[in-house]
């Protein structure tokens, strides 16, 4: 299966190793990625704050060249890259944006690929087909299972799962053997693009997931962001800095991309998935 | 041309001008209203006369062109505020029907700053007042109401629409004519069915023998929507019919089952995928095969497209004044002759006693007078109003050569605007008189 | 809301709630004050307003306090509670048009500095690069915060981080960047701020 | 040709200053087809009337105008007059020449002729009326009440102690509805069962309510007056006639463990099951659905048990058919489903905040059940969790109702109320606790209302924040509640032990369908249309057919026991006689022409339109045909306007009528 793939600054920065993660996982399962020739970032939170046009010009200059290139389906594992192309997909189902926007991007735009996060491309791989692969179950993990804002969020937007209580990750996630844990924090903020400009604000949120989801029996938090693997992962340290006085321990979390975690089941060593190159590598 | 010159909103002096005022108001509300208007001694213009009604919903659009007839100058039509309706939803059916014939008038040129709506309750006896003094004043301005059937000097310098039908396609018989042969042979020698009515070498075939099939053609020349011979009394008397149907044609039968005329258990319907035949409605087609028939013969790979794309006769009307329409129309009704064709071909009209021919009273002047034939062209297109499928072959058959359809596409489209209805098109649909919608507009009612 | 690049601008000065409303397409009077976006918003706590105190000083018309105010820049943006707004009101859509306004006419809150310079960063960045170049980003980002704030501080928070990332292979001197650079300027070109900056006096 | 007389009244001063009464009975006179024309000070004395009535008598008048006021105004007079004198009200004629002449106008030339105009109009229409007779439709003394609930029960005991017989259809085992099962009420916090179970008792008692408990309208036929209905019962497996309540089949029931539908799932009960000790009727029914010898032919104790032998495990559905002359729709409501899944469409429900995951998480109704002194805590309030006693309660308004995206929009009007109610309910059980509650807005409209929210707040520690909560999760035991207070500004966290969430009412299911069988309107939400929302608040669309209670809007108990007996009343003027009359102005189909397309039967606001069919005196078919029923017409004339051929007319508003007034006009 070949799908388009729009990686998005994060994941050819400082998260590369998440696409490392998914070139491993999903090539084992016969899913070949084939990176939009010559993307741009869309634009993230910087445009939709700042400019309102340009957050849709932006993405909507990949969405174009996704389908110049050919492409039924485009996988974006960055939730909030997604998000922004299921955006413009929105504008431009009335057909009221789609002409000026074709015009600033300077190339056709249909609008009628399909965008997809890293759940919907695994359950179009299939469940079954999942389980069958695995090769070592994941017995050892007890996941807490991370949506964040923008995978269900805006709903009439995204149109994915139940924005509320969403539980498709957690289907994947038992594929590989794993179990997981019901807890409050699944579809909360983990203050995402203001790492570096609001660190108080991040350090918070993380603070109040990392320590909602041990409390709730999770050996691992798992995660389909970039943006949410940093503030988890990179930033625990900091998190502990600063909060570990109150609890009077340190919170060790392990914090997976949810393709590592596949990736482990079907028998790829941590080395090959970049779990090496996490902040948090063991509790 | 001084009638002219107050469509064009330059008021003229008419003086010792008073105008005449025909109101129909509902018992409950308005009457109530300006009766309140009396006790409590609000003066006003003596020019209107009220005639009283149970409900708006008794108000028919035959009573707004008698009203003209008589020699009215103003209409008014007022009734209970929406909600307020004494038998619930009077008002709300009115006010839907009053949309629909507004837009008639309006492509017949007419001035509709004659015609008011107005929802009046039993406490606004203040509304009654100003609105009955507004409306005099304001037609008193207008001057009196000539337009219609009196306007002789108009006629003569009325502009014609672009006209000539498309160049006909060169004849090509169709692949699928074979089948279709083979197909009727087989319903009338089995028995399945005992007449089809098909194409012919000239006009309709109506055949009740299996050896006959071969007479029957299948062109990108069968132009005509062969529904319209479901309703004669003397095929009915055959037993049940095969009747061969374009896309187009196909939603004629939808309409007429919505209205209980056909049992369409009791129809075979034998539909032809078609390309095109060449006429000004294949440029609104928007299907190439049906979708209800029990079979489907031929292939449709898109409609042809026409050489010669017709003139948009209906934009090039509705591009005209006001006045210019009324003047086109007068002089193409004078043409008229009352042959009734119009109705005799239409697959909708199928009463039994047409209103045309109804004495008493008498709702519409029988003569091919102005009078009568407006009022029979307003009567023919409101019946049709979100029933017409546009087959066109009220302009086809009329002998004067008068493109009545232009009047069905108006309400065509009044139907797909306001409601978002297509005639024919969605057998659940409900239809648009006979239901409402309280969001229904209304912005034309004061 | 049926969406559509024509726009209208806000105009200069104070925006009237309807403007506001329409820019956001969404409908600033239909809310009734049920406080649901603050009571489930992660951060609001941290704001000078509250979600709802904005939306009603909004529906006040008073748009020069909301511009001003700490709460659009502390907005993380994690549409909450536009999601379960009862009224179906965008309030999340509402951060956005006020933080480009805000922006646009120069209001945005003193201490809230450092978010505002980062999302012009970044934009800046792209507009550059095509795509981000994070380690220029960080660089420009810091400058401008110690140029505008005299925060030195900022120049060492994260130092730390740096051989971290490096050690993780996850720290690019030299950034990707788009081949077409020439396209993305000239979409920035096109796509000018809804919100019209002010006249300089 | 006909002999009309004409008859202008000056109206004292009122008509004669402005019209020249004199002028106008003149030319009038002149009119064709009028043989008198006088005019009087006053018409509608004494002696003006005679002057009608004798000329009507001497001159053999086949038709009379009355020149004077609005026929709203004396019509009727006239017409009574006229039929004291032999000529038939339907004769008669109005010409309004006060308030819409003399009234309006001051220059007396002008008034004079457009007061001959009105008269002429008149004239016109006189011509072309033809005596009518008022309408007599039979009518079976008898009427159905749907639902035995408080509305139901206080109708159906109007009805029945004014004489009349009733029937009683209730969809559950018992009758008592919502309020059975209530523990206090607001304001007085009187015991619910103690002021209704009474009322239950008498309608089991009353020898004119036959009540069919357990049992659903299948179908409705007939009009106003002559309503034939089928009554499914549902198998109980318990005769009735037999049983004598004692118990013994449910104390030995093994099956004891189910949820309890009286208790909403709070409680449990036997297979074999009163759902309340006061239920009425006190006969037990068996669950089909969990029953050991139904499902597997096992058990079966209940009917060894048995001293009566009134176990009947063959028993089948029966239906039965019942004639009314009149109907009362008191089908109440239910709460709306807080959890995820929704019934429509239109309906979302609450994910955030966790109804159906969290156990402490419930509905206004189950806390009713748990605080209740016969409830399955036997008035302990416990949480249902674990049966802790709560201490901090967080009761949150407005749950589904004025909810937009939930797909309610609407006030359910009695929350604030029984909120209120709820935290002095819980502070009188557990002193040391504490109640918050979210609100929006407190309305609290009704006789000591206010003061009782005040209460609950002054006296009893009630917390009340301005806000709606946004999530509930639970860590460590406690539910979390994240809302607002929007007066001060800020979120509000509590960790509470219980939740109580005021739901929003929704009609009863099925209401819908129901609605159709009656063809009664629904609005959007399943709510019964009344005819009008203030003149006729309990009438529908259909005559003879009523409504009452929850089933309109949400309501409470006052006033849903005052529109059942609003309701009731109507339907007392309706039986007492054994005819009901109405007016013969209603539409009628030339059946010859009518085309069938049936477009006036889509139109007509009073489904009075029917299919009928055209025979022969043999039977042989000739055609399909409209038909008016003429018990439901009620003459507002819409067929006619939408019919193509007009083959439909009004009667007294004629289409010959119309036509001859506008055209008098020329």
């Amino acid at each position: 299966m070949n799908i388009g793939y729009y990686p998005g600054c994060a994941l050819h920065g400082s998260s590369n190793d998440y696409e490392q993660s998914l070139r491993a996982c999903l090539g084992l399962l016969d899913v070949q990625l084939q990176e939009i020739k010559d993307w741009i970032c869309c634009g993230a939170t910087a445009a939709h704050s700042l400019n309102h046009k340009l957050s849709l010009a932006l993405p909507a200059r990949n969405l174009a060249l996704a389908e110049r290139d050919g492409h039924k389906q485009l996988f974006a594992p960055c939730p909030l890259c997604s998000m922004q192309l299921l955006k413009v997909q929105k504008a431009i189902a009335g057909n009221g944006a789609r002409g000026e926007l074709a015009q600033i991007v300077e190339a056709d735009l249909r609008g009628d690929s399909q965008v997809l996060n890293l759940i919907q491309v695994f359950q179009n791989i299939g469940l079954d087909r999942l389980k069958a692969a695995v090769k070592i179950p994941q017995k050892e993990i007890t996941a807490a299972c991370y949506y964040g804002c923008l995978l269900t969020r805006p709903p009439d937007v995204t149109h994915f799962d139940d924005f509320e209580q969403p539980t498709s990750m957690e289907a994947v996630v038992a594929a590989t053997g794993a179990k997981t844990v019901d807890w409050n924090y699944k579809t909360e903020c983990c203050g995402a693009g203001m790492t570096m400009a609001n660190e108080d604000t991040v350090l918070d949120l993380a603070h109040k997931i990392l320590s909602n989801a041990a409390a709730h029996g999770a050996n691992c938090i798992v995660v389909a962001c970039p943006m949410c693997h940093v503030n988890l992962d990179m930033k625990q340290e900091a998190v502990n800095r600063r909060y570990g006085k109150k609890h009077g321990k340190k919170l060790g979390m392990v914090v997976y991309y949810l393709s590592d975690l596949v990736g482990l089941a079907l028998g790829i060593s941590a080395e090959q998935l970049g779990i090496d190159r996490h902040f948090v590598t063991k509790a | 041309m001084s009638d002219d010159s107050t469509r064009d909103g330059t008021m003229t002096e008419n003086k010792g001008f008073e105008p005449k005022i025909v109101a129909y108001v509902c018992n409950w509300c308005t009457y109530l209203g300006a009766d309140l208007a009396g006790t409590t001694r609000l003066e006003y213009p003596p020019n209107v006369r009220i005639i009283r009604l149970p409900c708006t919903g008794r108000i028919d659009f035959n009573l707004i062109v008698k009203g003209f007839e008589i020699g009215a100058d103003a209409v008014l039509v007022s009734g209970c505020h929406p909600g307020d309706c004494h038998y619930t939803a009077g008002n709300y059916h009115a006010r839907r029907r009053w949309i629909l014939f507004r837009e008639l008038l309006d492509t017949l040129g007419f001035d509709l700053r004659r015609i008011h709506f107005t929802w009046i309750s039993a406490a606004e006896g203040k509304k009654w007042q100003q609105v009955i003094t507004e409306m005099t004043e304001q037609t008193r301005q207008l001057g009196p109401y000539t337009d219609l059937y009196a306007n002789g000097s108009a006629q003569d310098s009325a502009n014609d629409l672009p006209s000539g039908p498309p160049t006909p396609f060169e004849f090509k018989t169709l692949p699928a004519e074979g089948a279709l042969r083979e197909s009727c042979r087989k319903l009338l020698a089995d028995g399945t069915v005992k007449v089809v009515i098909g194409y012919g070498q000239r006009g309709p075939a109506i055949l009740t023998r299996a050896e006959d099939a071969g007479r029957l053609v299948w062109n990108n020349r069968c132009v005509s929507n062969l529904t319209t011979y479901l309703k004669r009394k003397e095929i009915k008397a055959l037993g049940k019919p095969a009747v061969v149907v374009k896309p187009c044609d196909e939603k004629s039968l939808v309409v007429l089952e919505k209205e209980s005329q056909l049992d369409r258990k009791n129809i075979h319907v034998i539909g032809m995928a078609c390309e095109g035949v060449g006429e000004p409605k294949c440029t609104f087609c928007t299907a190439r095969t049906p979708r209800f028939a029990d079979e489907t013969l031929g292939e449709a790979a898109g409609p042809a497209s026409l050489a010669d794309p017709p003139p948009n006769r209906f934009a090039a009307l509705m591009a005209m004044a006001p006045a210019e329409r009324m003047a086109f129309w007068a002089k193409q009704f004078d043409r008229c002759v009352k042959c009734y064709a119009c109705r005799q071909v239409c697959p909708m009209c199928y009463c039994e006693r047409c209103i045309a021919d109804k004495n008493r009273p008498i709702a519409i002047d029988p003569a091919p007078s102005a009078k009568g034939n407006f009022a029979w062209q307003i009567a023919r297109a409101f019946h049709l109003a979100a029933r017409c499928v546009g087959c066109g072959e009220c302009s086809r058959a009329c002998p004067a050569g008068i493109d009545l359809a232009l009047l069905n596409i108006a309400l065509h489209k009044a139907a797909q605007v306001n409601f978002g209805y297509d005639a024919g098109v969605d057998p659940a649909a409900e239809p648009v008189v006979g239901s409402y919608a309280l969001q229904d507009k209304e912005d034309f009612i004061g | 809301m049926e969406q559509s690049l024509e726009d209208n601008v806000l105009p200069q000065g104070t925006p009237d709630s309807f403007l506001l409303g329409a820019l956001a397409h969404t409908h600033l009077q239909d809310c009734y004050q049920c406080g649901k976006c603050t009571a489930g918003c992660p951060v609001a706590v941290r704001m000078d307003l509250a979600p709802n105190q904005l939306i009603r000083l909004l529906q006040l018309d008073d748009s020069e306090t909301a511009l001003r105010s700490s709460t659009i820049w502390e907005c993380v943006s994690c549409q909450t509670c536009s999601a379960r707004c009862p009224k179906s009101v965008d309030c999340a859509g509402v951060m956005d048009v006020l933080r480009e306004a805000s922006l646009a006419q120069h209001k945005a809150a003193k201490p809230q500095h450092a978010v505002v310079a980062f999302q012009k960063a970044f934009l800046d960045n792209i507009r550059r690069n095509g795509r981000l170049a994070e380690l220029e980003l960080i660089g420009l980002y810091k400058a401008d915060v110690v140029w505008n704030t005299g925060r030195i501080g900022v120049l060492f928070k994260d130092a730390g981080l740096a051989p971290q990332l490096n050690k993780r292979k996850k720290l690019h001197l030299l950034p990707e960047k788009a081949k077409d650079r020439g396209v993305v300027e000239r979409i920035f070109a096109r796509c000018s701020a809804r919100c019209s900056e002010p006249e300089k006096k | 040709m006909s002999k009309i007389g004409v008859f202008t009244c000056w109206c004292g001063e009122n008509i004669a200053r402005t019209v020249d009464v004199d002028e106008v009975a003149k030319r009038v006179a002149g009119f064709p087809g009028v043989v008198c024309s006088l005019n009087y000070k006053y018409m509608c004395s004494d002696p003006g009337q005679a002057m009608v009535r004798e000329k009507i008598a001497s001159e053999k008048l086949d038709g009379i105008v009355v020149a004077s006021c609005s026929p709203h105004m004396h019509l009727k007079t006239f017409r009574k007059a006229a039929q004291t004198a032999g000529l038939n009200p339907y004769l008669v004629e109005m010409a309004n020449i006060r308030e819409q002449c003399s009234w309006v106008h001051h220059d007396k030339p002008s008034a004079t002729a457009k007061a001959i105009d009105i008269i002429r109009l008149s004239v016109a229409k006189v011509r072309n009326d033809v005596p009518l007779r008022p309408i007599q439709v039979p009518v079976t003394r008898r009427a159905l009440v749907i639902g035995g609930g408080v509305a139901g029960i206080q109708a159906a005991l109007d009805i029945a102690d004014a004489g009349h017989e009733v029937v009683m259809v209730e969809r559950e085992p018992s009758i008592g509805g919502k309020m059975a099962g209530l523990s206090e009420t607001f304001p007085t916090l009187d015991c619910s069962q103690c002021i209704l179970t009474p009322r239950m008792v008498e309608v089991g008692q009353h020898p004119r309510i036959k009540l069919y408990s357990y049992s659903e309208v299948e179908a409705v036929d007939g009009f106003v007056g002559n309503f034939k209905i089928k009554i499914r019962q549902k198998a109980r497996y318990v005769d009735v006639s037999k049983c004598t309540g004692c118990g013994d089949c449910w104390s030995v029931c093994p099956l004891k463990k189910n949820p309890s539908e009286f208790d909403y799932g709070m409680g449990m009960r036997p297979a074999i099951y009163i759902p309340f000790p006061q239920a009425v009727p006190a006969r037990p029914v068996i669950d089909k659905k969990v029953c050991a010898k139904l499902i597997r032919n096992g058990c079966g104790l209940c009917e060894k048990k048995c001293k009566a032998g009134a176990i009947d495990f063959k028993d089948e559905d029966r239906v039965v058919e019942e004639s009314v002359g009149c109907i009362v729709v008191a089908t109440g409501y239910k709460l709306y489903n807080i959890a995820k899944e929704q019934p429509k469409a239109s309906l979302a429900g609450y994910g955030e905040y966790g109804y159906g995951k969290y156990k402490d998480v419930i509905d206004s109704l189950q806390f009713e059940r748990l605080i209740s002194a016969s409830g399955p805590t036997g008035g302990v309030f416990k949480r249902p969790s674990d049966g802790a006693i709560p201490k901090n309660v967080v009761f949150i308004s407005c749950v589904g109702s004025r909810d937009n995206a939930k797909g309610m929009p609407y006030c359910s009007k009695i929350c604030c109320m029984y909120t209120a109610k709820h935290t002095m309910l819980y502070k009188h059980k557990v002193h040391d606790g504490q109640a918050h509650v979210f609100y929006m807005d407190i309305r609290a409209g009704g006789k000591g209302y206010d003061e009782f929210v005040r209460r609950a707040i002054e006296q009893d520690g009630a917390r009340y924040y301005r806000g709606r909560v946004s999530k509930i999760t639970q860590e460590n035991g406690k539910l979390i509640v994240r809302g607002a207070d929007t007066l001060a500004g800020t979120p509000v966290e509590i960790e509470a032990d219980l939740v109580v969430l005021a739901s929003a009412m929704r009609p009863a299911d099925g209401v819908e369908e129901l609605a159709q069988k009656l063809n009664i309107g629904y609005d959007e939400f399943g709510f019964l249309m009344e005819s009008h929302p203030k003149l006729r608040p309990v009438e529908t669309n259909t005559g003879g057919v009523f409504i009452a209670g929850a089933c309109q809007a949400p309501k409470d108990i006052p006033e849903a026991v005052a529109q059942a007996s609003a309701a009731a009343s109507k339907v007392q003027v309706m039986l007492a006689a054994d005819e009901l009359t109405r007016e013969p102005e209603i539409a009628a189909i030339n059946e010859q022409t009518c085309a069938a397309c049936y477009t006036c039967l889509h139109t007509c606001p009073y489904h009075a339109i029917e299919r009928a069919e055209v025979r022969t005196g043999r039977g042989v078919f000739i055609k399909n045909t409209a038909r008016v029923n003429a018990g439901l017409c009620m003459g507002c004339g819409t067929c006619v306007s939408v019919c193509p051929s007009k083959s439909a007319d009004l009667q007294g508003f004629s289409e010959q009528q119309i036509y001859a007034m506008v055209e008098s006009l020329v």
